[in-house]
């Protein structure tokens, strides 16, 4: 990684760490509704891991999924639109905080349902392999998803089928309010791995660099010899679970015990101390991801709602096996339409500088 | 009478029996330590233990089963799911285990287990989060299934399921626990497939259930303000149905009304409209209509969520349709 | 036109979609070397290999999972749950994902899968083994339930059921697995959502799917020898349902009986009820019956599974009740 | 134990055997429908097992049930009964092969979802730690079952909560048609265990002496120390799956290997050399369990068929907390009694010996 990119992957989490400041903002002012989770405190595990994928690779992820689509270069005033429920979101307003997708950019994106999506992610492995391509497909999850019957299934047979797929747990050391301890038999969680022979890895996941060259080596692995990779990326969230959660089942000394290994701050040493940037630097990136997420909230703002027929498009994909004069009597198949929608391409941002994926 | 919210009235509920039996215990995720998702099981950790108020790992499946094996060996467990949409990572547990071993076993085994917690829709949270499946679960001989949708019937109602030896599907609606309403002080249970008529009216029944009820009832004050008088029948519980008072009130009325949270294809207000035009056939002016939610996926969007559901409007439209008018 | 098995017929229609595109492929418990728990991929595997025909540990929920993240990606996945009664244990990965994913996303997601695999009673398989779960699946938005009823219907069904772009829900019956059939030898689909009647007649419409289609037509002959003319519809898919077809058909004879295997309570039949009664109220001269299996679960004993299942007896009083004999 | 508990045992074996291979002849001749799975071949591991618990313990199996309610004592008679859907059988002719329950002698019997008895066990060790007894519950399943999510969440919260609970995988081998390496990603099923931190073992299923010492001790570690141990039992069934399995998947030679290990045929060798039994009395104990297995062919033909009132028995207890008005419009509700059923008592069978629990 050069000097460039580094700092690209500095802008990124600065990104997301704004971007998720000023969604728990607008929340509170009732522009988003719903379940909000926040990735603030994680972004070294998102921004590391998606930094080493291919454009064609894939990724599916949990609900707490606003890091990744950055990550990965999704437009933010599309996520925003979302989150605020607007025609031009992401989801087309549909999904919300829980459910970002960006299919072009191989983004299967949030799922709600707790280990729901590690036997979607071993299907896409399943289906890379069938297919014969060195696609990757990367899978994110908690430490709380693991005592999932999911997990184990999902794991069961990507070992035993050779399924080039890296799961990753990011454990932030709580599911919703009960601590790791509370729900696991065992503390280790990679250690889950050797239930199934699976190579296993733990990594600091504050530390953008050690998470860039764990993955890296499982995602070559799951590339070159097929084979998955569980791994375990010590990490914490600052805020609640979502935002109605106070958090109160741990200590003030705690959460600032982490804060200190903020993964940006020391990311952002890094750049100082051994790529030669200096503080001026970072300060004017942290003004463009500020100023980018004005300009994303304004976006959002500006969107107009959905209209009441969007309501029934987008259940079914209209198709010639059907008998549409039936099917048309049901409102959802009389809006099916057969082509699959695709993100929209927004101009360039009005501050100068642009995240690239 | 106290004046409670429905989640009080839960929490009176559980505390009450837990106190009266000591083989009644909860278990689920947060319903401890975190005093529970909704705060439905405040305070319980506290006066009852770990043992007898257990925070699992996220793992539905086996949650539910834990219940009904301390159920098969004579325990009486409560277990909640923070949402009723987990619970169909459960619902092997409920419907090939705790609804059929009485019968697989020619009677030998009992499994008096509660499975309760909110179901439908709350605010906003889409489509994996709101979704209203009684109408799965009534399907189910075996099950009893239960939709307060007061803080009155919610506690006489829990009271009943948890005493109950059978197993006792407790849905409840998250927009409704914090529905204030008057609570007997002193104990009282309401029986299980006993409905209620929450308001009287002539020239229109109304069926509905859980939070439905508030529906059917702002429904009727809007149509009360044009000369229309609309019962409101609320079941209460779906399995077994106090079908009798449906009849009872449609045989007056003539016209009928279903209004459901749950899905329009093979929804529970199809069941209710298939046994009304059987048994009322003779007494039905107009066919029996439903307004149901979207026959889609809930979308996020509070403008979409707000047309996804049924509302007054909705139902104001269904009951001039079958009025002719 | 060749006679053939349902059986020989489902094993066609994979093999020839198998052949056509090769992103079509089969997993599940015993498709491959066993050649199927009841035969229906037999000779597959040596023809596709293993990556193509994928037998799979006893994993329910990773079986649709994986049919969903390789549908996700542009492959064609058939999951052959051994029996439905498995399927529970799969479901969320059905309701959750396979049948949500392209709305949550805004469209930009499809989702091209087939689950696939007998459904209903066998003989004396008992309560966990016997379960006709239909009702569940149409209850949901996003997905297609198709239930075949003759060789012919299969095939045809299937080939269409994998080339649709939406996850499909195609129940089949292990009692029809050996029923012969007219298979035609040229290429041919039928279109999902189109209903065909069985047998035309003037009395009475019995409606039926599945192996409820057999009943229903001796049910047709006995009444013939009594004068009856009965009209035997059958859907052939739930969801989405032909109601045109029904409607018609109602309309004409003014008396309908719906035939099903499922349990009575919020059984399919009872969304079939409630659509008649509204569209055709004024063309009925009876109320809608309806012949369910009973509602218990299903008893091993085969004089109690006799007792438990529809049978043309039940429907032959159920029409004679219509038809006010 | 001594020389009469060990000749017992022996003898329960034997019935068993016996027991079983009358029920294929019986199925062929349509006295039997449905699924039928033999347990020939894995005796010892149901009876060694089963012969340790104390009266008041419970166990719970999957559908191939057969064996262990004989090692309980359960009537063969109400078994056979059973199988052939007769009103006199244990599960009122409403279960059939698969559900074999005596609930007088804490058997939970049947289950026929792979997997789906192991939350319900760990349910059972619940209960008895809330309870505050020393009970132990013991869970019977397959090789195949280890891949189901059940068997993954089920150990994870009975090693947490350290629940009394014996867990015993009866690997014959394969799941159906499936062996265990095509199912499986590691060879060694005790070894699962390591994701969860909990005791495991590993035994020769075929020797019954093998069995009870492995057995004893985590029956001894679940009543003392309330913890749960996973147990490998390394058995083979000789027959097919069910009775429609011709078992192509595997070799003669292999069957024939295994049929030299018969743990009938090892026990007996044993009772004589260490026991000083002599072949007559081996034989003899042989065509007491065949005139008992007669008596329990003579005993179902003889029953009467359950009469169709009791289709709608059994499915519900009748409650004072349900307004029967309206539940008894549901036959099942008008037919629900307050009572449990208890398996019926019969006289002595007319074999002069007996079976003991
Ligand atoms: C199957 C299921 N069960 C329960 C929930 C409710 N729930 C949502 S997030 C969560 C905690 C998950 O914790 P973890 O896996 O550690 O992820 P984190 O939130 O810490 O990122 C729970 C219990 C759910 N969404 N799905
Ligand atoms: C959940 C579920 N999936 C599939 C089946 C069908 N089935 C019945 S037994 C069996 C094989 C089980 O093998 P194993 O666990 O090794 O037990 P064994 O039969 O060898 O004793 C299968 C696949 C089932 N009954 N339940
Ligand atoms: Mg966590
Ligand atoms: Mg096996």
């Amino acid at each position: 990684m050069n000097r460039d990119e580094a700092f690209q992957l500095y802008k990124q989490m600065l990104l997301i760490r704004r971007f998720e400041e000023r969604c728990a903002q607008i929340y509170v002012e009732g522009k988003i509704g719903g379940f909000l989770h926040l990735y603030i405190g994680q972004e070294a595990v998102g921004v590391g891991a998606i930094s080493l994928l291919r454009p064609d690779d894939y990724f599916i992820t949990s609900y707490r999924d606003h890091g990744y689509a950055i990550a990965r270069g999704s437009d933010p005033r599309l996520l925003m639109a979302e989150l605020c429920g607007k025609a031009t979101g992401i989801s087309l307003g549909k999904g919300g905080s829980m459910h970002f997708y960006d299919v072009p950019t191989g983004n299967f994106g949030g799922d709600g349902i707790v280990g729901g999506h590690l036997p979607v992610a071993a299907g896409m492995g399943y289906g890379i392999r069938l297919r014969g391509s060195d696609q990757v497909a990367l899978c994110f999850f908690g430490d709380g998803a693991v005592n999932e019957g999911a997990f184990h299934e999902a794991l069961n047979v990507s070992a035993l089928w050779d399924l080039p797929v890296v799961y990753v747990i990011e454990n932030n050391r709580y599911g919703m309010g009960t601590a790791l301890d509370r729900a696991s038999s065992v503390a280790d969680l990679y250690q889950r791995g050797s239930a199934y022979g699976i190579p296993r890895r733990e990594v600091n996941g504050m530390d953008l660099l050690a998470v860039r060259s764990v993955l890296g080596e499982a995602i070559d692995r799951a590339r070159k010899e097929k084979r998955p990779t569980l791994i375990e990326a010590e990490t914490y969230r600052y805020r609640g679970h979502s935002m109605s959660d106070p958090g109160k089942y741990r200590t003030k000394e705690e959460v600032e015990q982490m804060m200190k290994l903020d993964p940006i701050f020391v990311f952002g040493q890094r750049l100082m101390e051994q790529e030669r940037f200096v503080q001026a630097e970072l300060d004017a990136a942290d003004q463009e991801a500020v100023a980018m997420v004005d300009e994303c909230v304004r976006f959002a703002d500006q969107s107009p709602w959905p209209t009441e027929e969007t309501l029934y498009q987008d259940v079914y994909v209209r198709s010639p096996y059907v008998h549409m004069k039936s099917a048309e009597k049901d409102p959802a198949w009389k809006a099916a339409v057969r082509e699959d929608n695709v993100p929209a391409k927004l101009p360039p941002f009005a501050v100068a500088a642009r995240v690239e994926g | 009478m106290a004046i409670l919210s429905m989640r009080e009235a839960l929490n009176q509920a559980l505390r009450e029996e837990m106190r009266r039996d000591p083989s009644v215990f909860l278990l689920g995720e947060e319903v401890g330590a975190y005093q529970g998702a909704y705060k439905i099981t405040q305070g319980l950790l506290q006066e009852f233990g770990e043992w007898r108020v257990r925070d699992t790992p996220i793992a539905e499946e086996a949650i539910a089963g834990i219940a009904v094996g301390a159920a098969f060996i004579g325990l009486r467990p409560i277990a909640e799911m923070m949402t009723f949409n987990f619970s169909i990572l459960a619902l092997d547990q409920i419907v090939n285990h705790a609804a059929k071993y009485r019968y697989m076993s020619g009677g030998q085994i009992r499994c008096p287990l509660v499975l309760r917690g909110p179901s439908g829709a709350a605010a906003q949270v889409a489509a994996q989060h709101s979704q209203a499946l009684e109408s799965w679960y009534a399907h189910v001989p075996g099950l009893v299934v239960v939709m307060p949708s007061t803080a009155r019937d919610a506690k006489g109602l829990l009271k009943s399921a948890i005493r109950d030896d059978n197993p006792v599907i407790f849905m409840e609606n998250e927009v409704l626990y914090n529905l204030k309403g008057e609570v007997p002080d002193e104990e009282y249970h309401i029986p299980l497939g006993l409905g209620d008529v929450k308001r009287e009216g002539r020239d229109v029944t109304l069926v509905a259930w859980s939070r439905q009820v508030v529906t059917a009832l702002e429904t009727a004050k809007r149509l009360a303000e044009e000369g229309i008088e609309a019962e409101v029948v609320d079941p209460r519980t779906l399995r077994p149905l106090d079908e009798d008072l449906i009849f009872d009130s449609v045989r007056k009325t003539g016209r009928c009304v279903v209004v459901e949270e749950g899905w329009p294809v093979a929804g529970f207000g199809a069941e209710i409209a298939d046994r009304v035009q059987r048994e009322c056939f003779d007494s039905l002016d107009a066919p029996i209509l439903r307004v149901t939610s979207a026959d889609v996926p809930m979308p996020y969007s509070k403008v979409l969520e707000k047309a996804y559901l049924p509302g007054p409007e909705k139902v104001v439209e269904a009951v001039k349709k079958v009025l002719y008018r």
